[in-house]
């Protein structure tokens, strides 16, 4: 029995006008999901050259997913955004160059080759970096809230999962401090139907992960993760209810995960047919039709996006393998904090 | 300056933090109507409100997690553990998110812990343990163990006050049992400084925590026999005073590490290590240890008098060493 | 809103006969009870006499659900009961005078002095000894329905859990690996209004601890917890469904604490007409009712199980009180066990 | 007897012992379809079907919490971390319930987590580190750390058949690099005997794992300049073979004690310590550690070179000792 609510997809441009996007913040949208994509991609072909250290994880297939909810937060919103969800760095604003750099272990890179992967996040932009540790980023997403809460501060803090980290007692734990005293967070669940080899079935026994949050006292939601617009829609609900004081929400992005859990995997487990049913809603190119039939976008504007997207990526690829490797003398600073590290927009 | 037990120069720092810094509140629980198992916050959630002492669900991992997200959103969170057993339910969060937060992506962690910890009352196996040892071997803790009453308040303001995540570990067996002189001011206490609780000349003890008032009991007994024990309270394990530990161990050529948690791997190891390492030349007798043998914490009286070191334990120790 | 189901309450004898119990049985769960509470009032007196080092538990209010659980398991059947469940021990058939020995922390306690309170357990009646950290034995619990499953016996599991334990991760953790897997385990949910000072709404955010298992995939009942026939009806539907491969349920015992916390907790905080109220539905009192109106229990008859009750008692204590203190020089041995501890019904 | 890499000795080791043992099973994420992060039990669940080859739920607490119920009831589970750093999610299942449970309450708990460990390969602080110092402090835990293909498949069978909860760290920079010739059929490696590496006059080394490769070439370096090495590889920290290290001390009266974990309150502290306390009259040099800094474990290969001890790094400390 599904016990969550299933949202209808977004139709018309007043629709979407009315949920706060207007044409400007679209293409905005559409370029932040090209970005996403186009990073995840050129790291592909880094890794392939060796540049890469380590693995290398992508969201291919949750860009919508990713950049619909960030798009839907507020400058002064905080997030726990993972590994599939490149989006939502970029859609906060984090400068591509840097990321390159991260994955190359350089020391321009948020974590100056500390940490790897999307394992990073500039807090500046109100993002807090990952652990691997899955999803431990959820009791902590729950803490912001309630520090928000403490303050009576109008700030919602968005917490972001996986279904198969559903499964673990962080999950729980957080939902139910959140449900119990009502705070400000959003837990957004990137429901990509595998956790590395393990399908859906085997890590939960409802129909929807947003089954579950009736468990907690609030809402569940289950939204088409490939439709930016309606994710977009979704979270603004949600976000801007928490931020009225009615407590959390919990919103399913149903996806499917359109490339190895990691880079060494081919996924053999997953069915062909699957891909390719999934493929055809490709998020990017959903939006990019969407966006000709009811923003009319025409070729012109869409080459320029393109264009422009592609000398972002190739300039900050240029700038992240001038950085150079960092300092092994360093390797030892900084593992505690000095009183002037506080010193940043949110510790103040 | 006023005549306070351990539990009250606790309580007492912790509320005159809490008056002059609006970013402290504290979570834990039953920590507010009740105020905590050992009512260390008494009275405060009439004073601060129910947002600044917050009654948690049975969450240890919400907990630890929840205050690692407040601190950096800003806060200064402290979580009080109901025992200091319970901690192995947040270990995850400490270890992996508060520990390394710093250090991988530059976000500081304000936070502490307090945690009432150790035996001698028969409170068994789960409400007695000594979990400051696993927690100091990760980098990005600290961990403070105070043994005074003027070192229980100060060192808490300095936890707090402190930009890392903080494990106050405080000896339940030291709460109602310690009385003394505890400054009325607001003071900070630093970490890494150790206190010679008494001078001496033959041995040294190194030890902290509830172990500091054995060991003295057991100086006492070898004055008679006139061995002079030096005793070194630590106060803190990360950051760890090796100069202080160093310099008494020089002094005295022979020393005694001395601790209530088990043996085997526990702080004793790294502080016996490094003697050994450090001032190797200036011994003139093994590096010796004195700890709970490698069992859970018995609950029946005589078992228990067995597993934690007692003064005559320690005094044999002593005279062992001094004799060498 | 309410997801679970409401048990009703147990009327007639034959309604009892038909969920399996005789007459003969009637009166033992009655002795059950007796001797549960028995127990627990003696250690209090043992505890104001100094002969109990530490602290001091009790059940009272849960003798019902404790005996009515237990009742329901069959010989082969195991479980991990919990420190409000005394009711348990007793029926599997643990000797009074081996936990007032534990009680004093005395040498023939079944953790010879090593642990205290109910920190205990018979292996050989199929428990598992509770540690204090609530509720690490329900993956343990799961881990005994999974072996069943593995060797396909017919055997079932039953995990116990406070209400304000619910909210750890452990709980969810168990909760989700038998839904997924279906195992044959049963959780039950000592609902008694309290975890220590703090009260249900400060736990959880549903109506029911029960409405919990629909997240699980299965089936929630609540069952008023001190209707000793309607636990036992309950947990039999419940065990013989795992029994027969459908999986999972969570039957939550709606009672109150009747006492503090612990020995040194007056529970101030517990609202007095709240404990006015309960008490005129105390367990035992409401069985004994029942038994002289469905069961024909007469004056003779309940004198006779009233002093057989006491006698046993007060031999036990006294035979407990002969019991040496463990002896201090064993205090290092058994932290590992050698080949010959497997040599139990369940090692083999 | 046929050539075999790490890798394969651990997973022959295990498949042998399932079809030997009908008691044994395998629960852990990935390990049945996709046969393992490390495909250490690749084919498992088609041998052996879906009930002896678990696919759990990403669940640590209950894949560790559940192995103890099993265990008890009477099966042979194996855990398998997908990495070891995920054991964090476990810890409290196994230092509260498995490790106290023959104890306190006589039940034994025989169950056995593997947990694919160690750095060298840009894995980050997450998917590098070498928890078994964390867990050597817990009494009741046994802790196998093996170096060689013979050792893991032989301390593998070992652990399965101890009717203890063991934790078995298999180090993933040894998976595929070392080979050697492992017998076909099945034997047992006993816990608790160190095994020399090499033998040598001058200088002891006590270590395990990985590190056991790298003092091996160090080791090599010196021989060219006379110098002869002792390594000791001590195969299992709990129990630890104090013997064997008292032994090849007294003989060398030099010792360098290595690991791959981070400095304090590492398990070489422990080590350390015991030699300066029992052999300290036959000890001509200070007892010297060669650790990883303590830091987390550092993504870039830069970094992680200066993290992880190296060839060059231990000749030298070797080599620093020798000269004393
Ligand atoms: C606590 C923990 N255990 C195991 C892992 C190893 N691991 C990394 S990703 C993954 C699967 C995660 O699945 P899901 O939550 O669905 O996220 P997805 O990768 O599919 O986005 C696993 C098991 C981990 N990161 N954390
Ligand atoms: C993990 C953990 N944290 C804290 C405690 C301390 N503690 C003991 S009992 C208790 C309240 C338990 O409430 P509930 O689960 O409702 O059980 P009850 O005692 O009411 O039967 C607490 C907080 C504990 N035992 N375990
Ligand atoms: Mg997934
Ligand atoms: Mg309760």
């Amino acid at each position: 029995m599904a016990i969550a609510r299933e949202a209808e997809p977004v139709g018309s441009l007043q629709e979407v006008k009315e949920a706060g996007l207007d044409r400007e913040d679209l293409l905005g949208v559409y370029r932040n999901m090209l970005i996403t994509r186009g990073i995840e991609e050129r790291g592909h072909i880094l890794y392939k050259q060796g540049k890469i250290p380590g693995s290398f994880y992508t969201g291919r297939g949750n860009e919508a997913a990713a950049v619909g909810v960030a798009t839907a937060m507020d400058d002064q919103d905080v997030g726990t955004p993972l590994h599939r969800d490149m989006g939502v760095h970029i859609s906060r604003g984090v400068e591509p160059w840097r990321i390159f750099a991260q994955y190359m272990g350089r020391a321009d890179g948020p974590t100056h080759g500390r940490d790897g992967n999307v394992h990073m996040a500039d807090s500046r932009l109100g993002l807090l970096a990952m652990v691997s540790h899955l999803p431990a980023m959820l009791p902590v997403a729950v803490g912001c809230a309630l520090a928000f809460r403490i303050r009576e501060e109008k700030r919602v803090a968005v917490g972001w999962f996986g279904e198969g980290a559903s499964a673990r007692g962080d999950c729980h734990e957080a939902m139910n401090l959140a449900g119990v005293r009502k705070l400000p967070v959003v837990f957004v669940c990137d429901n990509n139907q595998w956790a590395y080899s393990t399908p859906t079935y085997l890590e939960y026994a409802t129909e929807h992960v947003a089954d579950r949050a009736e468990a907690y006292g609030f809402e569940g939601v289950v939204v088409d993760g490939t439709d930016v617009l309606a994710v977009y829609r979704e979270s603004r609900r949600a976000i801007e209810k928490a931020r009225g004081g009615d407590g959390p929400t919990l919103i399913e992005c149903l996806t499917l995960r359109m490339e190895g859990h990691a880079v060494h995997d081919d996924a053999f487990y997953v069915p062909k047919d699957m891909f390719e049913r999934w493929a055809s809603s490709d998020p990017i190119e959903r939006f990019r039709t969407w966006l000709r039939e009811h923003a009319e976008l025409g070729d012109a504007e869409e080459d320029e996006i393109t264009s422009g997207v592609k000398k972002l990526l190739n300039e900050a690829l240029t700038r992240a393998e001038e950085s150079p490797l960092p300092d092994p003398s360093s390797l030892a600073e900084g593992v505690f904090a000095t009183p002037e590290d506080l010193d940043t927009p949110h510790h103040k | 300056m006023a005549e306070k037990t351990y539990l009250q120069a606790i309580s007492d720092g912790l509320r005159q933090e809490m008056r002059r810094d609006k970013r402290v509140f504290v979570i834990g629980e039953d920590v507010g109507v009740y105020g905590g198992a050992f009512k260390v916050t008494l009275g405060f959630q009439e004073e601060f409100g129910p947002w600044r002492v917050i009654d948690a669900p049975l969450s240890e991992t919400a907990i630890v997690g929840g205050c690692t997200g407040a601190a950096i959103m800003g806060l200064r969170p402290v979580a009080e553990m109901q025992f200091s057993d319970f901690i192995s339910c947040g270990w995850d969060q400490l270890v992996t998110v508060a520990a390394k937060q710093r250090w991988r992506a530059g976000t500081p962690v304000p936070m502490t812990v307090r945690l009432p910890s150790g035996g001698g009352f028969s409170g068994g196996p789960f409400h007695s343990q000594n979990p400051e040892s696993s927690f100091a071997h990760i980098p990005g803790l600290k961990i403070v163990c105070p043994a005074t009453p003027e070192d229980a308040k100060g060192l808490l303001v300095t936890a707090i006050e402190d930009p890392n995540p903080v494990l106050y570990f405080e000896h339940k067996h030291l709460y109602r049992r310690i009385k003394a002189e505890v400054p009325d001011d607001r003071y900070t206490t630093p970490f890494g400084q150790a206190r010679i609780h008494r001078e001496g000349d033959d041995v040294s003890v190194i030890t902290w925590g509830a172990m500091v008032w054995t060991a003295a009991e057991a100086a006492q007994q070898l004055e008679d026999d006139g061995i002079s024990v030096e005793i070194v309270d630590l106060r803190t394990l990360v950051p760890w005073d090796k100069k202080a530990v160093l310099e008494s161990v020089s002094k005295t050529s022979k020393v005694l590490v001395l601790h209530e948690d088990t043996h085997t791997g526990g702080f004793g190891g790294e502080i016996a290590a490094t003697i050994a390492e450090e001032v190797f030349e200036d011994l003139d007798a093994p590096v010796k240890r004195l700890t709970a043998p490698d069992t859970p914490v018995p609950f029946s009286p005589p078992l228990e008098k067995a597993f934690i070191p007692q003064v005559d334990d320690v005094a044999s120790a002593l005279r062992e060493l001094a004799e060498y």
